[in-house]
């Protein structure tokens, strides 16, 4: 028997999902080895027939998307039941990814801003003695670790079909590794950057740029052109793929495996390549 | 330099030293800088109050400051040594001592007055010299001195604790005002020792044997005059001179003015608008040194200060 | 009775200059508010936001930061170094609510021992009026119904 | 000792501090609750952690309980850390298993409840016995020393410092800004309590200085630039241009004469300005070296470059005056430096009520020196600017020492130099003398002795202090003097007294640039801005940079013996250095995980010392080998790869 695989939602915007068929033609190497019983996006399958399977009957559950309601906490702790090894696939499930901005606010917050003095969407709809109810929202949004236990991640927004088929074969093979593993080199961006080389030595970064306020080179460090390049503490496996559309890395293949903090240890990095001659007085007056 | 300064005359000058306000407000209309008088003004707190009950001192003294920044005054001139002082130490001690502060505080709420806030305290003293500066005053002198030579008394609360008015042991300021004026000083090493202040009052011989100590030794530098700054050293200088006579049998009988009456008359002011008259001592080289003649440019009346502005 | 708020403060004290100084409050007999749970580093530039970040998240209220005043750091620019990443930290940590007072960088020399029990009662005083940082946070976990 | 099977075992020690410690923090309960943590098997409390018997218990404990990570809750780190490394070390493990907690001088000693300071107390412990399992063997890294010494600063400290080195073999640099070595001893006449002359004591090491052939002297000179660590700090000297060429200078001193100013018209800054001199001179005439300097600001040639140039006639075949010389800079390397910058003294117009620089006859103690000094300005006649002799004479003491208005300390060599300054007036004129003091402090060997010595000579003794000095006049005997009014405390009244002459025995302050001087040696000032030492007491030449050492008054106000002492400590303590060879560096410094590294290369400016380079072959990053001394501060900023070392990571 085939093992059996899951994919699944939360609060994503599909991208992952099409990430799984970027892979093309190699799709249905996927589909030769295992036996999809799950996926939403793809196939019919409904929450009873998971309901409905025994525990630990899937052998790998993909989920995407970071956990924003009560539906989504729901249905990611009913597939942990249900599967041998959870992988949080994604940025968003790995770190809570675009989703996770809407924690600048909370929940009311956020409802305020996006639909404002507007019709806003009920919690619960009633139509001929039919009730429909929407799950409710968190104030926060959580990353996938944080509402069940996840036994490995696949970074990325999204994931790149390398670092999918991978992950696939890895987690079919013999050998899993390590439990909480990353599934991506443990080294910075930087080491595969086609423009490694062209980063100087002693750079001090006098402007910081946005990228459309200039026209940006398409052969230097773009960090050392003044973007705001996460590339030095974002983990490499993504091909560099933003930086060859001249655009800087965003770092949403997450920190190395010695960072603590990804947002507390970017911004040392920056701040550190701030030009060193700075006049004192405007440094400590902020 | 502010466009008008407000103006706190403080009791002094309404009193014995009627001449010092007579000649300030001719001096200053002179340079054509307007004063505003605070309205409705009360007492600075000075010096017998503030060593009776320090708390209502501070309050009464900070009502003015408040009634100051009410008025929207950058600047507030204060002639007065002992007002200049009481609202000074007021400042100061209400930023550094906090529970001053509250008290403080709390009763100019119940006045309805704003707290405390930035106003800055000037001595005439230090407007002159710093603001309006000692070319302006030189190049407005009209009248050339044909008096002797005079000694800058400078007293104590001017300039300690606070020295910005001038340096706190060796002022020079009115000095070279004088020196501007075309009006010859005398190095005068008494220049911020004690005038026998309030004891000429409470303990007549030792405050008489101190404003002696000045008088003597001026005239030994070769002043014939005594110039001050504040209105109590000019009084206690100017009064018991006939006293000094009588006890001592020494010939002192020199004239005592305040600055502002001389600056006024180098300036052209006119000789009747300078509180002369008011001299006690000395009045002989009072008249000869500012002829009757000399008559000129005028303050307002009294209690009009703030018309002419 | 509740038990009065005493905020809990991480400080982190650079070895030639902060840390000498609380040495010398020791000696000199200085009393001060003990709040903070001293951290010795070698250099305010050592200190790393994420180890700011990582103490609001294990249940600080605040944290001090002690380096050298400007100009004279042992390693020539490290408290520069400090300056730079604190004006930024700053500022994330205003995005993420917490307030400027709650994270403070102060230049205290070795020969200013009282200066360590002003700084340390002026913050304990700021925190206790601002309250702890983790109720908040506790609110924000639970689900809000949309409308 | 070996590990057994990899298991963290810890043992916590807390320390009474005899009732330092355990007045305020309940030490029996902090040493059950170490007892409770994990991975602790041994906890115990004990009198005095750092005495023999304390430390034989860590050492019995790793051997009997197979510890292998050692904390001691005591005194400040920067007190005991060593003895307790070291303590680790003699117990058979590597002494980085072990970590200090301060529960002394920040906890215990600045806290009042004890409940509160026991709490704080038990939490630090817990994050040190946390945080000691992480801990790594180190071994330290040994680092070369120059055998070159800098000297910085020619007075009678840099002096005596560097003849110590020379005559030990080692070959010293010795800079100093003035145009002659000797500083301020060089102004004396005699010395307390001795009254050994100045001059006959000193000028012999002046000489000596200049011939040893150990001791590089560049006079007129100063150290612009230093870069590196101790054993190898590259220096650069700069040396202002005398316009007279030292090697081709005989010193025969035939251009002063020959220059055409036929009177001396520049006031001279060695006698403060009570002669004159020409714009070519010497400072004094024992001056070293003995070669003389001209002055752009005052010479004619330099001013209007119309000048007869007599001065190089008159050096003729020599040609050692060139008025075209340029600054000229100097590259060295030494392994040490020695500072002995010296201080200055007190501008006595900082006390206007003392009356310096209004009345002509109040004098500086300094001015005195030279007056009394038959090499000075009156060839040693103590007359006043109108050519009299005083007949009485007040000193006062402490202007600008124990003065919350100027400087709070108390300078040490004024009530010595006041009583022998007493003496040699007394000598030279006969004067009636008052001294003025607050209380007298003679604290050396000899100087009570030696107080006796004006008392004998019936020099007066007012003690109070000298409230103004004017010369207003209360009575006619009086008049045409100065007046020295004071409380005399001991006699209950206030007095005046009348005197013909005042000398200010003015205090010892930090020079006016010691702010630079600290800034380019890295190194510390303490809060009156002296120089710091590395500890009041067990590190008194020490700097916190090490290889920096200290001599003389630039650490604090001093008189010549302890002068002298400090900087025969100074030369000690870097020969420990030289002659050791190597210094053994703390190994806690920065690496690079290479596996790590992704070559980013944000880590390379960040270096201060410019430690790290990057590999072009593999990419990576590198610590430079030998450089790692200054890297302590571990780098925070380094976002991946490179990555602190324990302990302080």
């Amino acid at each position: 028997m085939k093992p059996k695989v899951a994919f699944y939602w939360c609060a994503s915007c599909g991208g992952c999902e099409e990430a799984v068929l970027d892979v093309g033609e190699q799709i249905f190497e996927v589909t030769n080895a295992v036996d999809i019983v799950f996926w939403p996006v793809a196939l019919d399958f409904k929450e009873h027939d998971v309901e409905a399977m025994p525990d630990a009957s899937i052998a790998i559950c993909f989920i995407n998307g970071a956990v924003r309601t009560t539906g989504q906490e729901e249905m990611a702790r009913l597939l942990r039941a249900k599967s041998k090894l959870v992988v949080a696939f994604g940025a968003c499930a790995q770190l809570g990814g675009i989703p996770g901005l809407a924690n600048l606010s909370d929940a009311r917050g956020l409802l305020q801003e996006v639909y404002g003095d507007g019709v806003a969407p009920k919690q619960e709809y009633r139509n001929n003695g039919h009730t429909i109810a929407l799950p409710k929202l968190f104030d926060t949004v959580f990353p996938l670790d944080r509402v069940i236990a996840v036994d490995y991640y696949v970074p990325g927004c999204p994931p790149t079909p390398k670092i999918f088929m991978e992950a696939v074969e890895v987690l079919l093979s013999a050998e899993l590794p390590e439990k909480g593993a990353v599934l991506a080199p443990d080294r910075a961006l930087c080491e595969e950057c086609p423009r490694r080389d062209t980063r100087p030595q002693d750079l001090h970064i006098e402007h910081f740029r946005r990228v459309h306020q200039t026209v940006i080179d398409p052969q230097l460090c773009l960090f050392a052109q003044g973007f705001l390049c996460l590339g030095p503490v974002t983990r490499a496996g993504c091909e560099a793929r933003c930086i060859l559309g001249n655009m800087p890395c965003t770092g949403c293949f997450g920190p190395t495996s010695r960072v603590r903090d990804f947002g507390g240890k970017a911004m040392s990095a920056i701040a550190s390549s701030i030009a060193a001659n700075d006049d004192v007085k405007t440094l400590l007056s902020g | 330099m502010p466009s008008v300064y407000g103006y706190f005359p403080g009791c002094s000058l309404r009193a014995a030293g009627v001449a010092y306000e007579e000649s300030l407000l001719t001096l200053f209309r002179l340079l054509d800088i307007p004063l505003e008088e605070l309205r409705d003004w009360n007492c600075c707190g000075a010096t017998s109050y503030m060593s009776i009950d320090e708390g209502s001192a501070f309050v009464l003294s900070a009502r003015n400051l408040a009634l100051a920044h009410q008025a929207k005054h950058h600047d507030l001139l204060v002639p007065c040594s002992a007002c200049y002082l009481a609202l000074r130490k007021t400042q100061e001690y209400v930023e550094h001592y906090p529970q001053i502060g509250r008290q403080v505080e709390d009763s100019l709420k119940i006045a309805k007055l704003p707290p405390l806030n930035s106003v800055r305290v000037r001595h005439p003293l230090e407007v002159l010299y710093t603001d309006v500066g000692r070319e302006k005053i030189r190049s407005k002198v009209i009248r050339q001195w044909r008096g002797g030579k005079v000694a800058c008394y400078y007293g104590c609360q001017l300039v300690r604790p606070y020295a910005e008015a001038d340096r706190d042991h060796d002022p020079t300021r009115m000095d070279e005002l004088m020196t501007s004026a075309g009006v010859p000083t005398v190095e005068y090493s008494l220049k911020t020792k004690c005038c026998g202040g309030s004891l000429t009052g409470t303990m007549h011989s030792v405050g008489l044997r101190l404003n002696h100590i000045l008088l003597k030794e001026a005239l030994r530098k070769g002043a014939q005059a005594i110039i001050t700054v504040c209105p109590l050293c000019q009084c206690n200088l100017d009064a018991y001179q006939s006293e000094i006579r009588r006890r001592t049998g020494e010939a002192v009988d020199m004239p005592i003015f305040f600055f502002t009456q001389i600056l006024a008359w180098a300036l052209g002011g006119d000789v009747q608008s300078l509180g002369l008259k008011r001299a006690i001592s000395g009045r002989k080289l009072v008249e000869q040194w500012f002829p009757k003649e000399h008559a000129g440019v005028r303050a307002a009346a009294k209690g009009e200060a703030k018309a002419y502005a | 009775m509740p038990k009065a708020f005493e905020p809990k403060i991480v400080a982190f004290f650079c070895n030639w200059c902060t840390y000498l100084a609380a040495d010398l409050a020791g000696t000199s007999r200085i009393k001060y508010a003990p709040n903070a749970r001293v951290v010795r580093v070698m250099c305010s530039g050592r200190v790393d936001p994420q180890f700011v970040l990582d103490a609001f998240a294990k249940g600080a209220d605040g944290v001090l930061i002690g380096g050298c005043h400007p100009g004279d750091c042992h390693y020539q620019e490290g408290n520069y170094k400090a300056v730079r990443r604190f004006r930024l930290l700053q500022r994330l940590l205003k995005q993420m609510g917490i307030e400027e007072e709650r994270v403070r960088l102060e230049w205290i020399s070795a020969a200013e021992g009282d200066r360590v029990r002003v700084v340390m009662n002026d913050m304990v005083e700021k925190l206790k009026a601002l309250g702890p940082l983790h109720e908040v946070k506790e609110q924000r976990a639970a689900a809000v119904e949309v409308a | 000792m070996p590990e057994r099977d990899g298991t963290i075992r810890i043992g916590v020690y807390a320390c009474h501090c005899g009732t330092n410690i355990a007045a305020t923090v309940d030490v029996e309960s902090l040493a059950a609750f170490a007892k409770s943590l994990p991975n602790v098997v041994v906890s115990r409390k004990y009198k005095y952690m750092c005495s023999d018997p304390g430390q034989e218990l860590i050492r019995r404990d790793i051997q009997e309980h197979g510890l292998n990570r050692i904390v001691v809750a005591s005194c400040s780190p920067h007190l005991h850390e060593h003895t307790f490394r070291t303590a680790t070390k003699v117990g058979g493990l590597n002494p980085f298993y072990f970590h200090m907690v301060n529960i002394r001088e920040q906890d215990s000693w600045v806290h009042a409840n004890k409940a509160e300071a026991t709490r704080k107390a038990m939490d630090l412990v817990r994050a040190a016995v946390r945080r000691v399992a992480f801990h790594e063997a180190l071994e330290k890294g040994r680092v070369s020393i120059h055998p070159d010494v800098l000297v910085v600063g020619g007075g009678i400290a840099g002096i005596h410092a560097a003849l110590t080195l020379a005559n030990a073999g080692k070959h010293v640099y010795l800079v100093e800004r003035d145009p002659s070595i000797g500083g301020h001893m060089a102004k004396f006449d005699k010395t307390f309590p001795t009254l050994d002359c100045a001059a006959c004591i000193l000028t012999p090491k002046m000489s000596a200085v200049k011939n040893h052939p150990n001791i590089t002297l560049w006079t007129y000179s100063d150290v612009t630039a230093i870069e590196g660590y101790v054993g190898n700090f590259k220096v650069t000297v700069t040396r202002r241009p005398r316009y007279v060429n030292e090697d081709l200078c005989a010193g025969c001193l035939e251009c002063l004469e020959a220059c055409v100013y036929r009177q001396a018209k520049v006031p001279d800054d060695f006698n403060l300005g009570l002669s004159k001199r020409r714009p070519i001179y010497i400072p004094f005439p024992q001056a070293v070296p003995l070669v003389p300097v001209v002055d752009p600001e005052t010479c004619i040639q330099f001013k209007s470059g119309k000048c007869r140039k007599t001065c190089i006639e008159a050096c003729g075949e020599r040609l050692a005056i060139d008025l075209q010389m340029e600054p000229k800079q100097e590259q060295i390397e030494v392994g040490t430096v020695i500072l002995a910058t010296g201080f200055q003294t007190v501008d006595a117009r900082r006390v206007p009520y003392y009356g310096y620089g209004v009345y002509p006859n109040v004098y500086t103690a300094l001015e005195v020196e030279r007056l009394v000094n038959a090499s000075g300005p009156t060839n040693g006649e103590v007359v006043l600017r109108d050519g009299r002799t005083p007949k009485t004479v007040g000193i006062v003491h402490c202007v600008g020492s124990r003065d919350e208005n100027t400087n709070r300390w108390c300078s040490r060599v004024c009530c010595m130099y006041s009583l022998k300054l007493a003496h040699l007036i007394k000598e030279h004129t006969g004067a009636e003398i008052f001294n003025f003091y607050i209380d007298m402090r003679t604290p050396g060997k000899g100087f009570e002795e030696f107080y006796q010595k004006p008392l004998n000579e019936r020099v007066h003794f007012i003690r109070g202090r000298v409230a103004e000095v004017t010369d207003w006049v209360l009575d006619p005997s009086e008049e045409g003097r100065l007046v020295i009014r004071v409380e005399d405390t001991l006699a209950g009244f206030v007095r005046r007294i009348p005197v013909d002459m005042v000398v200010l025995s003015t205090g010892l302050e930090p020079r006016a640039d010691a702010q630079q001087v600290r800034r380019l040696f890295n190194i510390t000032r303490s809060n009156e801005g002296f120089f710091l030492e590395r500890h009041p007491k067990l590190a008194p030449v020490n700097t916190f940079t090490d290889g920096i050492f200290l001599a003389g008054c630039c650490q604090g106000p001093k008189d010549i013996p302890d002068t002298v002492a400090q900087a025969g400590a100074a030369a000690a303590e870097a020969l420990a250095l030289i002659d050791a060879g190597y210094i053994e560096m703390e190994p806690n410094t920065a690496h690079v995980i290479e596996e790590a590294c992704s070559g980013c290369k944000t880590c390379i400016p960040m270096c201060p010392y410019h430690a790290i380079s990057f590999l072009e072959e593999g990419k990576r990053a590198e610590i430079k080998p030998g450089t790692l001394q200054r890297l302590r501060h571990m780098c925070g900023r380094l976002p991946v790869g490179l990555y602190p070392a324990e302990p302080f990571r």
